[in-house]
């Protein structure tokens, strides 16, 4: 047992955190955990910085060497997601999906073409993928996927539509999920496909999110021709594929590092915020309010540290994932909702408004999280827990 | 007892839905998001020829005389529909301290325009340094002559830069945490040193940071009695939370009608999602915090008619419960809808958007949990 | 909209009250809601305070006149219920297992005979019920009853055993329901009996519940014959008039007068009782607790309002009475535990400790709360908030 | 990084698991909560044959010399079975004090006896008008030639009906609510002027009301300086806590691991309870809790054997969250079961009692999070 970092984890630790300090634009810092905001101008920053990283060698730091990657162990991961996320980073969907979902599943499933095509440039921030899964009839039942991609000689045809495709109108590449047999049960007719997005007969339209942001899309796919190369893996073999890809996918272990910060401002706040004649922080209730939160966030850095120790030890954490995962969700809905409890009226103030606190950080947290439903609803997630953790049976 | 509603508040309520479903369709609100005013004039002066502004107002005073629970019921249409405009700073930030604290002249002078949509009112308390207690009150109100001067900044008041008459609280006596010595100010709107901006909130309503720069008000401006506004201002406190309950309970219905209709209707593994346990019990624990909502609104709003001493209790009660029970809702119905409410689209944020900041306006949880326990003798 | 009750309510509600504080012995005061304590001594103490109600008439307040009831409106019997719980006298499970289930569906369901011979002693509490639904494999699921009554000339022949039967040794009858046609799916092949206790072939076995009390019992039916005349309504509708008696279970609607009592004292003891160098009243953690207790009794009170609202206009609550009883359920639980928090260490003292606060009442609603299933868990009640009162479809 | 047991720790916990097993099964249970001892001292005897009482003891006094860990993780297998005995009030509330604070003499005298098993002892802080705060203690002890005498009443003493040595906290100097003044004292447990007397407990522990009447105790025994004994209180109440937590963990994950088991095996409308949303939803809620309450108390016990500066808050927000989150576990626990947990025969009530009686030992919620405010800079 053993919850404390080398002297050489330590060090790298310190070497993320002066190089974030220095290089990430300031304006990140306001727009909260999981958020990045959308338009050209964020999204050249977010490119650029990606690719930073990618210079670094901080995209694949896990990664085998074959494929470019340096080989660290999953605690340099968790220190790089906690500096990231601590910085206010805004956490990087398009590198989460390429590098945390797409990558990890081409090292296994991959052709040697899709390798040396995909990672190298992946693995630079140079290269982004969208992810083609939802439909407007399969979000939680993603297995009920309807759009098809029929064989054709060399190709297959695909048509359909996929819907909450964040990033759709930034990406090289959607990696999709669709149908490749009619006949055979939903679970196994689907197959995994690298699309290139700008192959002809792919339209996108924009969605704008209840931040006022457009970050998904609706994506129509009209005999779009995908060359047989860009099957990933086996045909009729994509459920399996898929779920294994969501099993990384279920992280996020950097959250309490991006609470911590979060917590540090906040506390600072109410030290030197008057409310009805006393500071802030001299209110029992919201001192216990903040105290909560502080226990909160470390119960959920253990459940974090514990997907991280069962990676180390060559595990594939999947339902302490989930529970990550779960805890992440509600407790950053608590949070924000707390903070702005704490903030009465002033909880109000978005961005822009002169005395909005954390100028609105906790209002955009407090409308960002409670449909993150990315990667599965928590309803879902306490499924995967009870049954792969638990071992209770299917309902 | 009975806890249906009657005959004639069925009416009411049914018209006021049926009303606002034609007049204040979720396409208004995207625009009057972006609307300099925040309302169309064109909706507020039809509610006007219903009555509304007028529904607690006396007959005298071309008022509906309606009582609370009417208030309530409106409130709660509206409320439904996240409907915009300036009937809240008008009739229960504006109307009812008037009838409560002024002098028949001030009645005779303001019901009335009140009553026929002719005035909006706004109501400006709060200020930096102030959640929900008025006693710490800083701006000071200094007297010259016939007249007192006003200088500072008031926040989150909302409609200020449409209104008429601003009702504000400002200090000509003791220092701030007395709640001696505060003065209700009836501040024309358009008046010189009056300065105007809006904030940017979480629910889209148009609150604004006034600026009072030598502001003068005439002394017979003010409601109540110079240096003793602070009973005024703790009945229109409880009063204004009861309110903000009833708008609460209407949006809260409306976004958990909407989640059963969508549970209904949206499949996911060959089956409706509404048939899952999980999503069953999610929508067992709404309704409890729905019903709880509702008729502890509606018991503090009947007190209130009657005047009981129990009323006050009552009302902080419902605020203390419905803020949190009706953002439980908003919360859940996201939750239940997935990815699609997280799109401006579906209008469920604005839901979202109006509970928490109904729960965070006229005091929160705690401040309310507090008057509880002080009323209960602790 | 009308909250309050009218002067002839309001008469009888001092009327009870009054007959209440004169003539309810004052140990039961201590002993909390729902919770009766089993030894012959208060059992004696029990029946003879059931037969006082009895004969005051309050027994069958809302019943026809035909039956020898008042027929006063719901709105008596909640105030009755309020009184009983205010006052603390130990609720009587008999006269609610008795008056609230099983009279009501004799009086719908039963013979002539059956009505001549239970509803006028019942209604002078000479007369008790226990209640013979529950076995040990079912329990929520309460179709799948395996105990056999087997017909033969002018009798059934019953085998089986019941389990969690609350006051079978104290019990006249049994109120029970078993398989009479073992061949028809399980909610179509039952029927319910009233058995007479006495009948030769029962055996009982005391169970001792959490709290140290006799109060259920394992009872054995080894060919037990029931005459046919005590056969309840049609043979093989059980399921359907049992799923009616369940519908008047699950009110409770005085429960928030109990709380109403409780919190009183509560309050009385934390204005006097310095702790930590000051009095619990002037802690403003406690003081929130409270208040929040004070609150949800009051919801919980607009639910059963409403139960007996909609009853009163000849409505039957359905999910009405379930959310009651969820409701009642969750709040005991969270009452008990917060009061437990606020006690501190003294929260641990049981009865007859020296400084054991109100003599252990809240050790003792917190023992008794989180198992009191009877009349179906939370999760069924859930269940049929969501599918009757919602009209979500059946899972 | 590793959060995972070494080997020598997971041989340490399964084996005094499969000590207990064997020792304190629940009929034993049964029998001691109407023993008048409360614990059977053959058990007793095989712990300290098996060097438990020691475990954290030096060597040189016959100890075991392991770690907090080590006995996070004792305390966890007993709590696992809620076992009865002097282990808590000798090694807790007794070794680590004097560990801590007695002088080399002290520690020589007393230490080998605790590891020995030889040696009883239970800590008397709490009074009238406590909770947690030692710094209320009213107790005096008045100084009389060689000696002090001490006069008063002591409570939620556990095991003093059996102790050999009593710490006693009391006032020598200055008045209630002064964090000076106050005195530890080594009172033998069968001195004249000690009556003991038992309290009934939601636990079934041995908890005592002590009376001190003229109770006299040499000048020598005192742990620690005279008058200064605040510090040594505040750290044993921290080590206190989280051994508690330890205590809990093992008593909840006992009754979460009795409920898979018997979700997966009861049927219900022909199915596994276990394959139910509802139940399923609850146990991943219970196994959240029961991963934070564990990993709480392993990382603040993993930092006290560092003595790293962190301990002191890692172990308020491991008792802050422990007691909450194992009391749901257990509550859970019920529900799930149903019925049949409200049968003492179960056993299941016992892990309900005592992960509540642990939550209210040595600070509760409330208290911890103030600490952790404190802490955090508030």
């Amino acid at each position: 047992m053993n919850f404390s970092f080398t002297t050489e984890q330590e060090a790298f630790r310190t070497e993320v955190r002066e190089f974030m300090e220095k290089e990430v634009p300031s304006r990140w810092r306001e727009l909260g955990y999981g958020i990045w905001e959308e338009d050209d101008e964020s999204w050249e920053l977010t490119s650029q910085w990606v690719k930073k990283l990618g210079q670094k060698g901080w995209l694949s730091l896990t990664w085998p060497k074959e494929f470019g990657g340096q080989e660290r162990s999953h605690i340099y991961q968790l220190i790089l997601d906690e500096e990231t996320a601590r910085v206010g980073t805004p956490s990087g969907i398009e590198s989460m999906i390429t590098i945390g979902w797409v990558c990890p599943t081409i090292m296994v499933f991959g052709s040697p073409e899709q390798k040396e095509t995909i990672l190298p440039k992946a693995s630079k921030g140079e290269l982004i993928f969208c992810l083609g899964y939802s439909e407007p009839g399969a979000g939680s039942d993603l297995a009920s996927v309807t759009t098809t991609a029929v064989e054709e000689g060399d190709e297959f045809i695909l048509n359909g539509q996929k819907v909450w495709t964040t990033i759709a109108h930034r990406a090289d590449y959607c990696w999709l999920v669709a149908r490749t047999d009619l006949d055979a049960p939903k679970h196994k007719g689907l197959s995994m496909f690298i699309v290139d997005m700008k192959t002809p007969g792919i339209k996108i339209n924009p969605l704008t999110n209840i931040l006022g942001f457009h970050s998904f899309n609706e994506v129509f796919f009209d005999n779009v021709r995908i060359p047989r190369k860009n099957l990933v893996g086996q045909k009729n073999l994509g459920w399996y594929q898929l779920a294994m890809a969501l099993d990384h996918e279920r992280s996020g272990v950097g959250s309490p590092a991006a609470m911590d910060r979060m917590l540090h401002e906040l506390i600072r706040y109410c030290k030197t915020t008057r409310r009805d004649g006393k500071f802030l922080a001299d209110d029992p209730s919201v001192r216990k309010r903040i105290a909560r939160l502080a226990v909160e966030k470390d119960v959920l850095r253990m459940i974090c540290y514990r997907v991280t120790s069962v990676q180390e030890k060559g595990g594939v954490p999947n339902y302490e994932a989930s529970t990550a995962k779960v805890f992440t969700t509600e407790l950053m809905d608590r949070f924000a909702n707390t903070v702005l409890d704490i903030l009465g009226p002033y909880g109000q103030l978005d961005r822009n408004s002169r005395l909005a606190p954390f100028n609105g950080l906790f209002v955009r947290q407090f409308l960002h999280s409670p449909s993150s439903v990315g990667g599965g609803t928590s309803e879902i997630q306490r499924n995967i827990i009870a049954m792969r953790g638990l071992g209770l049976p299917r309902g | 007892m009975d806890l249906d509603l009657t005959r004639d508040q069925k009416i009411l309520f049914n018209s006021a839905k049926e009303f606002l479903k034609k007049e204040c369709s979720t396409s208004l609100l995207r625009e009057m998001k972006d609307d300099a005013n925040g309302y169309p004039p064109k909706m507020w002066k039809k509610m006007a020829e219903l009555g509304w502004p007028g529904v607690m107002i006396p007959e005298e005073f071309g008022g509906m005389a309606g009582n609370f629970i009417d208030l309530v019921l409106l409130l709660e249409a509206m409320g439904e529909v996240n409907c915009p405009g300036p009937f809240f700073s008008t009739v229960v930030l504006g109307a009812l301290p008037v009838m409560n604290a002024g002098t028949p002249e001030q009645k005779k002078e303001i019901l009335p325009k009140i009553a026929d949509g002719a005035m909006i009112m706004a109501y400006a308390m709060n200020e930096a340094g102030i959640h929900y207690d008025a006693s710490f009150v800083a701006m000071p109100a200094k007297a010259d002559g016939d007249a007192y001067i006003l200088n500072g900044t008031k926040l989150f008041v909302e409609n200020a830069h449409i209104a008429d008459l601003i009702l504000c609280v400002a200090r000509t006596e003791g220092v701030p945490g007395s709640k001696d010595g505060l003065t209700l100010f009836m501040v024309d709107g358009k008046s010189k040193g009056v300065r105007t901006s809006m904030l940017t909130t979480l629910a889209f309503d148009k609150q604004c940071e006034v600026v009072f720069d030598d502001a003068r008000v005439d002394k017979d401006r003010i409601l109540g009695r110079p240096g003793k506004a602070f009973e005024i201002i703790e009945t229109l406190t409880e009063q204004a939370a009861l309110a903000k309950c009833a708008e609460m309970v209407g949006s809260a219905q409306r976004a958990f009608d909407q989640t059963v209709a969508y549970a209904k209707e949206r499949k996911q593994f060959d089956k409706p999602i509404g048939s899952f346990q999980a999503i069953q019990h999610h929508m067992a624990n709404m309704i409890m915090d729905m019903d709880g909502a509702r008729f502890m609104t509606y018991r503090a709003a009947w007190e209130m008619t009657r005047d009981l001493p129990s009323a006050s209790m009552s009302a902080s009660m419902a605020k203390a419960w419905t803020g949190n029970a009706t953002h439980k809702i908003a919360l859940l119905a996201h939750q239940i809808h997935g990815a699609i409410a997280f799109c401006e689209e579906l209008d469920l944020h604005l839901h979202y958007r109006r509970t928490k900041a109904g729960s965070l306006s006229f005091g929160d949880e705690d401040y309310h949990l507090e008057k509880v326990a002080r009323h209960l003798g602790l």
